[in-house]
C-alpha cells in the first residue's frame, strides 16, 4: 500500500469537483444542481486544505489554506441561505423547480 | 253506509254537527265526530247490555213546547237545547234529529272518574303480569279519564287467577270487570250459552254453566273482546308483552271466507294472530284454528332447501335445472296449489304457457272438507277463484288420479309439478314417481317431496306479500310480517327467475305492485287494479264469468251461495 | 346587552419576562410534589361505593326466597341499548296461585349496558335493582352475559317489608275458609 | 496501538454507554414518577420481578419505587409486533430512530465526567479529550434532528411530516442561540474550547470570600445561562418546545408511524439527548464536578477522587434532569409561531447583545 | 492504519457524491450530501485540520442540509422525473466529466504535478487560537467583508423570502 501523499488528496479532490460539475451539467432540479455546486466547493476545500497541510513544516505550519477554507464555508453558508431563499421565491411564482421549465427569457 | 244523504239526521257533538243514520247510537255518532266515548261493555257487533255505565254522556234534545208541538226559541231565534238534568249511557241511546251530546263537562268528567274508581276498587292491579297490558281498556282509560289515585285503603276481594273455562281459554276471575260481552257473545254469535254471571254483589263473577266448558272453535274471540285481561288465551298467555309485537295485515288461508287477520310478531317470530274487523267478511271475529296456522312456520318439516336430486344447491342452479326440465319436457302435468296467491298462479300460468312441451294438464287441486257455516267454508283453498280469474285453470274439477296416472304410464306426460300438493295422494306411486321428472316446489316437506328431482322451498303466507279472492270475489291482499327461511326467494322471485331463465316475458321486479302491473294488463277482471290500490278491506271483483262452476261453499257469515 | 369594552392591564416588564410567572408555576408544582398522593390502591383498598351508586343491575328475592321479577318486560322495553331479554314463563305453583308469571329466562348483556339504571326505575316490583356491584369482568364474552341464575346469585335477597304474595294468599285463604257474605 | 490500549479504551467506552443509558432509561421512569407527584399520584410502584420482588424489605421498596418498571417496559417494546407500514420509504423509515439514538452517544466521548489527579496534575476523566471539545459537542448534537426529520419525511403521512418540520425549522432556530449564549463563557476560560478548561475555572468563590457566590458561570454569567438552558429544552424537543411531537395537533409528531421498539428508541434517546444536556449544562454553568466553596485542588488524589468527582457531577445531571422534568409537568407548549418568535425576536437579540456587554466588560476589565 | 482510513474516508466522500448526482429523490440527495460531508469531515481531520472538520459538520450537515431538507419539504419537491429518453443530455456532461476526472488524475500521476510529498509529523496544524490570531491580524480585511457578506445575506434573504414583494410600498418598487 502506497503511502499517503498529497496526490492521493487531490485525486480525491479532483473527482469530487468533477462529479460535481457532471451533476451540475446533468441534473435540472435546481436544489439537487445546487447541492452539487456545494460538493464542488468542498472539492476545493478539500485541495486546500491538504496543500496547507503537506507544505506545513514544524517551524511555519501554513495556516492560510486552512483560513481560507474556513471563509469559504463561511460563504458557502450565506450562499445557500441566499440560493435556497432566491428557490423558494422562484417556487412561489412558477411552482417548479425543474432548471428547464424556467424558460421566461427564451421566450 | 247505504242510507241515502236526504235520510241522514244532524247531531251535534260536543258542538260538532255530524249526520250520521237514524238508529245510530251515541257512542258510533261521537265517534264519526272524532269524539270518543269510553264504553266497556258496548261492542259494535254484539247486543246493548248498558252495564259499565262508562259511557255516561249529557244529552240534549232540541226543546219543543209539549202543548204546541212548537218549537221553543231563544232570544236569538234559535231552538232552545233541552238538556237532561241526568247522564245518559251513550250506548243504549239512538240518535234522533238535532240530538245533543257533551262529552267534556265536569258532569261528565265526574261520572267517568266514579266509574273507573269503582272498576278499580277490586281490581288486582296486577298489570305486570297481565297479558292484557298494553291493549287494556283498564289501563287506558284509567290514565285518560280516572282520577289518577286510590281512596281505596281495605283489602281487595280475592278470586280465583286461573280457572280453565275451555280448553283455549282462561278466566282470571280478579281482573274482570262484568261488562258481559264474552256472555253476549256466547248467546248471540256462537248460540251456545255457555257463560253466565254467579254470586252477588262484589263477588259476583263470570262462570261456565255447569256441565259445560267453552270449547266451541270460536272460543277465543272472547280473549279479544274482553276489554280487560281476565279471559286470556292459553297459547299466547305469558308469551309475550304486546307492546312489542309488530301488527301486520294478513289473510286466514284457513278456508276460502278469506277473513281479515293480523299477524302480530316480533323478530321474525309471530306470537298470536287476531281478526281484523271487515263488516263485509268476518266482522270482528275468527275461528281458534285459523288463530294457530302460524305454528306452520317454524316445524320440523319445514322445506328450506332448493334440492336438486336430494342435494342441496343454491337458488340459481335450482332455477337453471327447473327451466332445463321444462324445455326437455314433453308433457307437463301441474298440480297448483288453492293456496297460492293471485301473483303466484298468475306467473305460474305464464310459466307453463313458455313451456314447449305439446301436452299441458293444469289442475288446482281441490280441498273440501266440512264447513260450519260461518266462517270457515266447505272449499279449504283460500284462493281458489283466484285460479280462475288469473286463467291459470279454465275450470275447478278435481283431479282425476285415474287419468293423471294413465297419462303418465302412457308416456304422454313426463314432467310433473307439484305445488303444495302431495302427489302420491293422486294416483301417482313411487314407482311412476321414480320414472318421471318430478318437480316439487312446497313449503313443507310431504309424503312425495322425497322422490322429487327438483325441490323448491316455498313461504308461508306470513313470510311473503300477495293477494286472494275469496268465495266472495273479493280480492285481498296481505303483507309480509317475518321474513322467511334464509336463503329462501320468495315464491314469486322464484317464478320471475325461472321465467327470466326461460326467457319469458317478465314483470320489473318479483314485487306484488310489480307483477300486479302485468296482471291488470292482461287480466280483463282485474282491469285498472294496483297493488296499492288494493284496499284494506277487499275489492269486489266481478266474478259473473264464472257463474257455472261447481263451487262447493255452503252459506257463511256474510256469503250465501248463488244455487242456494 | 351593551357590550363594555375592557382594556387589558398592561403587562409590567417583570410580567412580560414570563420569569416570575414560571418560577411561580414551579412553586405550585413542586408544593403538590411534597404533598402525599391521593391515589387509591385499588385491588387492595376498595372505594367507598356511595349510596344509591349504579353498579351492576341483579335480580333480588323477596324475604321469603321468591322471586320477585314477574317478566312484565317492561326493563326489556325501557332499557336504552337494548342490554335485556327476557324470556317469560309461567310457574304453576298451587301453594301461591297469585305468583303466575316469572321469567324463564333473563338475559342481561353486560357487554352493552350502560348502568343508566332505568331498569330499577321502571321495574313495577323491584326486582331488578343496580347494586353497588362495580367490577365485572370475565375472559370470556359469553360469561358477561348474564343469565338468570347469575342474576339471582349476584342480586340476593331485598329486605323490604313488602310481602305482597303472602298477604294474597292470606286473603285467598281466608275467603276460601270463612264465607264471608 | 496497542491491543490492550484500545481493549481499555473499548472497555471504558461500555461502561460509558451502559451507565448513560441506565441514566436515560431510568430518566423514563423518573419522568413518571415525577408526573405523578406533581399530579399526586403514586407512578409505578406494581412492577415486579420474581425473585428480586421476593427480598423481604428491599424487593417491595424497590417494586414500590418502580424500578423495575424500566426492564418491563423494555421487554414489552422488545417484544411487541413491529409494524412496518406499508406507505413509508422502509430505508429511513428504519434509519431514523438510529440516527436520533446516536448523536449523545458520540457526544459522550468528548464529555468529561470528573477529574483525576495524579502526582498534582489533574486530567480529566473522559473518553477522549479534545480541545474543540465543546464545538464537537455543537456539531454532533445538531445532527441528532437528522433522526426526526427523517422519521417524519419517510413515514410519508401528514402528521409527522409536519412533525420533522417543524423539528428542522425549530433546530435552526436554537442553533444559532446556543452558540450565541456559549460564546461568553469560552471568552472568560481565555479563548479554550476545551469542557475540562471550563470546568477547571470554574473552582473557588466568586468576587472573593466575602460575597459568597461558588464561581460558577451561572453566577457570573446569568444571563448566558439562561439563554442557553432555554435553548437547550429546545434543541432537545422537551416540553414546552416539544413541537416536532406535539400530541394534542399532531397526533405524535414524527413518531406517529412508529411502534414497538423503534419507538422505544425515539423515547430513550430522548431522554439520553436530556440527559447530556443536563451534563453539559452542569459542566458549563454549574461549576461540572466543583463543589461549592471549595477549591477543585480539594479532590484527594488518585480513583477516590476521581470517583467523588464523578459523582458530584452527577448528582448534578441528576438534578438538572429532574428540573427538565419539573419544567415539563408546569409549564404547557408554546405554539409553534411563538416558539418562532422567542427563538428569533427575543432569544437571538438577548444572546447578541448579552455576547456583545460580555465582550466589552472583558475588554475594560482584564483581570477579571 | 492511516492508509485504510484514508481509502475509506475517500470513498465515503465520493461514493455518496456519485450516488447524489444519480439519485432520483432529492431527500435522498440531501442524505447523501451529509454523508459526503462527514466523508469530507473525516479526510480533513485526517489532514489535521480538526477545527475545520468540526466546522465542517456543524456548517453543512447541522445547518446547510437540515435547511435543504427544510425547503425540499416545503416545497414537496421529492420525486424527480426519471432519466429515460434524455441520452443525449447526458452525453455532453458526461464527456465533461470524463475529460475533468481523467485529465487531472492522468497529470498528477504522471508526475507533472511535481513530486508527491509525504506529509511530516508536524505539530497540530489548526488549533483555535492560531486561527482566531490569524484571522483577527492578517485576514483582518477579509473577515470583516466576509462579516458584511453575511449581514448582506441576511437582509437579502429576508427580502427575498417575503411572501408578497409587489406589496411594498410603491416608492420602493419602482425603483
Amino acid at each position: 500500500m502506497f503511502a499517503i501523499a498529497l496526490n492521493h488528496y487531490l485525486i480525491v479532490a479532483s473527482l469530487l469537483f468533477s462529479i460535481g460539475f457532471f451533476g451540475v451539467m446533468l441534473r435540472r432540479n435546481v436544489i439537487v444542481m445546487f447541492m452539487c455546486m456545494e460538493l464542488m466547493l468542498n472539492a476545493a476545500n478539500l485541495a486546500l486544505v491538504a496543500f496547507s497541510r503537506f507544505n506545513a513544516t514544524p517551524d511555519h505550519p501554513m495556516m492560510d489554506g486552512n483560513v481560507f477554507v474556513f471563509f469559504v464555508i463561511t460563504v458557502a453558508a450565506a450562499e445557500v441561505a441566499t440560493g435556497l431563499a432566491i428557490i423558494v421565491a422562484l417556487f412561489r411564482k412558477r411552482a417548479t423547480v425543474m432548471a428547464d421549465e424556467l424558460t421566461a427569457l427564451k421566450k | 253506509m247505504a242510507e241515502s244523504a236526504d235520510k241522514l239526521i244532524s247531531v251535534f257533538v260536543d258542538g260538532i254537527e255530524v249526520k250520521v243514520a237514524p238508529g245510530t247510537n251515541m257512542i258510533e255518532a261521537a265517534n264519526m265526530a272524532g269524539v270518543e266515548i269510553p264504553h266497556y261493555c258496548y261492542h259494535s257487533h254484539l247486543s246493548v247490555a248498558g252495564n259499565c255505565r262508562m259511557c255516561l254522556v249529557e244529552m240534549g234534545t232540541p226543546g219543543v213546547d209539549r202543548a204546541t208541538r212548537q218549537p221553543i226559541l231563544d232570544a236569538d231565534g234559535k231552538q232552545v237545547i233541552q238538556w237532561m238534568p241526568k247522564p245518559t249511557i251513550a250506548c243504549a241511546t239512538n240518535a234522533t234529529p238535532g240530538l245533543h251530546i257533551r262529552t267534556k263537562t265536569k258532569l261528565v268528567k265526574e261520572c267517568r272518574e266514579g266509574i273507573m274508581e269503582f272498576l278499580l276498587v277490586n281490581h288486582p292491579l296486577d298489570c305486570p303480569i297481565c297479558d292484557q297490558a298494553g291493549e287494556c281498556h283498564l289501563q287506558e282509560y284509567a290514565t285518560d279519564y280516572g282520577r289518577g289515585y286510590s281512596r281505596y285503603v281495605e283489602d281487595k276481594n280475592v278470586k280465583p287467577k286461573r280457572t280453565m273455562i275451555g280448553p283455549r281459554v282462561i278466566l282470571d276471575n280478579e281482573r274482570c270487570i262484568l261488562c258481559g260481552r264474552c256472555v253476549r257473545f256466547c248467546k248471540e254469535v256462537i248460540k251456545d250459552e255457555v257463560l253466565g254471571f254467579t254470586e252477588r254483589g262484589s263477588h259476583s263473577t263470570i262462570a261456565c254453566y255447569p256441565g259445560k266448558t267453552l270449547d266451541d272453535n270460536y272460543s277465543l274471540n272472547v280473549v279479544d273482546i274482553c276489554p280487560v285481561g281476565a279471559l286470556t288465551s292459553t297459547d299466547f298467555r305469558f308469551k309475550m308483552r304486546v307492546w312489542f309485537l309488530k301488527e301486520t295485515p294478513s289473510i286466514c288461508t284457513e278456508s276460502s271466507v278469506g277473513v281479515n287477520t293480523i299477524v302480530w310478531s316480533r323478530e321474525g317470530v309471530i306470537y298470536r294472530i287476531t281478526p281484523r274487523r271487515n263488516d263485509v267478511v268476518n266482522d270482528t271475529w275468527m275461528s281458534d284454528s285459523g288463530r294457530m296456522l302460524y305454528k306452520e312456520v317454524a316445524v320440523e318439516n319445514r322445506s328450506t332447501n332448493y334440492t336438486i336430486e336430494g342435494k342441496p344447491v343454491g337458488a340459481p342452479e335450482a332455477v337453471a335445472a327447473f327451466a332445463d326440465t321444462l324445455n326437455k319436457a314433453r308433457g307437463i302435468a301441474v298440480l297448483a296449489s288453492g293456496k297460492s296467491s293471485v301473483e303466484e298462479m298468475f306467473l305460474l300460468k305464464k310459466l307453463i304457457a313458455a313451456a314447449p312441451a305439446g301436452k299441458k294438464l293444469v289442475r288446482v287441486v281441490p280441498h273440501v272438507e266440512k264447513g260450519d257455516d260461518f266462517l270457515i267454508s266447505t272449499d279449504r283453498n283460500p284462493n281458489t277463484r283466484g285460479a280462475l280469474l288469473t286463467g291459470l285453470v279454465d275450470g275447478i274439477g278435481a283431479v282425476d288420479g285415474g287419468t293423471l296416472k294413465a297419462l303418465v304410464d302412457s308416456g304422454s306426460i313426463d314432467t310433473v309439478i307439484s305445488v303444495n300438493e302431495c302427489v302420491t295422494s293422486y294416483g301417482l306411486d313411487r314407482e311412476e314417481l321414480k320414472k318421471l321428472n318430478f318437480i316439487y316446489m312446497g313449503t313443507h316437506f310431504c309424503e312425495s317431496s322425497q322422490y322429487a328431482n327438483i325441490e323448491v322451498p316455498l313461504l308461508t303466507v306470513f313470510e311473503k306479500e300477495g293477494s286472494f279472492v275469496n268465495q266472495q270475489f273479493r280480492l285481498q291482499k296481505f303483507a309480509q310480517a317475518v321474513p322467511g327461511p334464509e336463503g329462501v326467494m320468495s315464491d314469486s322471485a322464484f317464478l320471475v327467475a325461472l321465467l327470466g331463465a326461460m326467457k319469458a316475458k317478465v314483470p320489473a321486479n318479483a314485487s306484488a305492485a310489480a307483477v300486479w302491473e302485468q296482471i291488470s294488463a292482461e287480466v280483463p277482471q282485474f282491469a285498472g287494479v294496483s297493488y296499492a290500490g288494493i284496499p284494506a278491506e277487499g275489492l269486489p271483483v266481478d266474478g259473473s264469468a264464472f257463474a257455472a262452476q261447481p263451487f262447493v261453499e255452503g252459506k257463511s257469515l256474510h256469503y250465501t251461495p248463488a244455487n242456494a | 346587552m351593551a357590550i363594555k369594552v375592557l382594556d387589558r392591564k398592561p403587562l409590567s416588564l417583570a410580567e412580560r419576562t414570563y420569569l416570575p410567572q414560571i418560577i411561580s408555576g414551579l412553586g405550585i408544582t413542586l408544593r403538590n410534589m411534597l404533598k402525599p398522593p391521593v391515589t387509591l390502591q385499588y385491588p387492595e383498598e376498595k372505594p367507598v361505593i356511595p349510596k344509591g351508586y349504579r353498579g351492576v343491575p341483579t335480580l333480588v328475592k323477596d324475604p321469603n326466597g321468591r322471586e320477585k321479577c314477574v317478566s312484565c318486560q317492561l326493563c326489556e322495553f325501557v332499557c336504552p341499548p337494548k342490554a335485556i331479554r327476557i324470556t317469560p314463563g309461567e310457574i304453576a305453583d298451587p301453594e301461591n296461585p297469585h305468583v303466575e308469571k316469572a321469567p324463564k329466562d333473563f338475559e342481561l348483556n353486560m357487554l352493552r349496558c350502560i348502568y343508566c339504571g332505568l331498569c330499577e326505575e321502571v321495574c313495577p316490583e323491584e326486582a331488578i335493582v343496580l347494586q353497588d356491584l362495580y367490577s365485572l369482568n370475565s375472559e370470556a364474552r359469553e360469561e358477561i352475559v348474564l343469565h338468570k341464575d347469575k342474576l339471582y346469585e349476584l342480586g340476593g335477597t331485598l329486605p323490604d317489608k313488602h310481602f305482597k304474595w303472602d298477604k294474597k294468599k292470606k286473603a285467598a285463604e281466608d275467603a276460601a275458609s270463612g264465607d264471608s257474605h | 496501538m496497542d491491543w490492550i490500549d484500545l481493549l481499555i479504551t473499548l472497555l471504558k467506552a461500555v461502561v460509558v454507554v451502559v451507565i448513560v443509558m441506565t441514566i436515560s432509561g431510568y430518566s423514563v421512569v423518573g419522568e413518571r414518577k415525577v408526573s405523578s407527584w406533581v399530579q399526586g399520584r403514586v407512578g409505578p410502584n406494581r412492577t415486579t420481578i420474581p425473585l428480586l420482588g421476593s427480598i423481604p424489605v428491599i424487593g417491595k421498596l424497590l417494586t414500590r419505587w418502580g424500578i423495575f418498571q424500566l426492564p418491563a417496559d423494555g421487554a414489552k417494546f422488545l417484544f411487541k409486533e413491529e409494524p412496518l407500514p406499508d406507505h413509508v420509504n422502509k430505508f429511513y423509515y428504519n434509519l431514523a430512530p438510529i440516527i436520533s439514538f446516536l448523536p449523545p452517544m458520540i457526544i459522550l466521548t468528548v464529555l468529561p465526567f470528573g477529574q483525576y489527579v495524579k502526582d498534582g496534575v489533574s486530567s480529566a476523566v473522559a473518553l477522549t479529550q479534545t480541545d474543540v471539545g465543546i464545538l464537537f459537542v455543537m456539531a454532533v448534537s445538531s445532527l441528532g434532528v437528522y433522526g426526526l426529520i427523517l422519521a417524519g419525511w419517510a413515514a410519508n403521512s401528514k402528521f409527522p411530516f409536519l412533525g420533522g418540520i417543524r423539528a428542522s425549522s425549530q433546530m435552526i432556530s436554537y442553533e444559532l442561540c446556543i452558540g450565541l449564549s456559549l460564546l461568553p463563557v469560552f471568552m472568560w476560560t481565555g479563548g479554550t474550547l476545551d469542557l475540562f478548561a471550563v470546568v477547571q475555572a470554574q473552582g473557588g468563590v466568586l468576587f472573593g470570600e466575602s460575597f459568597g457566590l461558588p464561581k460558577w458561570f451561572i453566577f457570573s454569567q446569568p444571563l448566558s445561562a439562561l439563554l442557553y438552558l432555554v435553548a437547550l429544552f429546545a434543541e432537545t424537543n422537551r416540553l414546552p418546545f416539544d413541537m416536532p411531537e406535539s400530541e394534542t395537533d399532531l397526533v405524535g409528531g414524527f413518531h406517529t408511524e412508529y411502534g414497538a421498539f423503534k419507538f422505544g428508541l425515539f423515547f430513550v434517546g430522548e431522554y439520553a439527548h436530556m440527559a447530556i444536556g443536563s451534563a453539559l449544562f452542569s459542566i458549563i454553568f454549574l461549576g461540572g464536578w466543583s463543589i461549592p466553596f471549595l477549591p477543585l485542588s480539594a479532590y484527594p488524589e488518585g480513583i477516590l477522587g476521581a470517583v467523588l468527582s464523578v459523582l458530584v457531577l452527577a448528582a448534578k445531571t441528576i438534578f438538572l434532569i429532574f428540573f427538565y422534568m419539573w419544567i415539563r409537568w408546569t409549564l404547557p407548549r408554546f405554539r409553534y409561531d411563538q416558539v418562532m418568535n422567542l427563538g428569533w425576536k427575543i432569544l437571538l437579540p438577548l444572546a447578541v447583545a448579552n455576547l456583545v456587554a460580555y465582550a466589552i466588560v472583558m475588554a475594560f476589565m482584564p483581570g477579571l | 492504519m492511516h492508509e485504510v482510513l484514508f481509502y475509506l474516508f475517500a470513498a465515503m466522500t465520493l461514493l455518496p457524491a456519485v450516488m447524489l448526482v444519480c439519485s432520483r429523490n432529492t431527500v435522498n440527495a440531501a442524505m447523501l450530501m451529509i454523508v459526503s460531508f462527514v466523508g469530507t469531515a473525516a479526510l480533513f481531520a485526517m489532514l489535521q485540520a480538526y477545527l475545520l472538520s468540526v466546522l465542517q459538520i456543524m456548517v453543512y450537515a447541522g445547518a446547510v442540509v437540515v435547511l435543504f431538507l427544510f425547503i425540499i419539504m416545503l416545497l414537496d419537491a421529492g420525486r424527480i422525473k426519471s432519466f429515460k429518453g434524455r441520452i443525449k443530455q447526458i452525453i455532453v456532461p458526461l464527456a465533461f466529466f470524463v475529460a475533468l476526472s481523467i485529465l487531472p488524475v492522468l497529470a498528477i500521476l504522471s508526475g507533472r504535478g511535481g513530486e508527491a510529498q509525504v506529509g511530516e509529523a508536524v505539530a497540530p496544524a489548526s488549533s483555535a487560537e492560531q486561527f482566531g490570531l490569524l484571522l483577527f491580524t492578517k485576514y483582518q480585511l477579509p473577515f470583516e467583508l466576509t462579516g458584511f457578506l453575511l449581514l448582506a445575506a441576511m437582509v437579502g434573504v429576508i427580502f427575498i423570502s417575503r411572501r408578497n414583494v409587489s406589496a411594498l410600498p410603491k416608492s420602493e418598487g419602482k425603483e
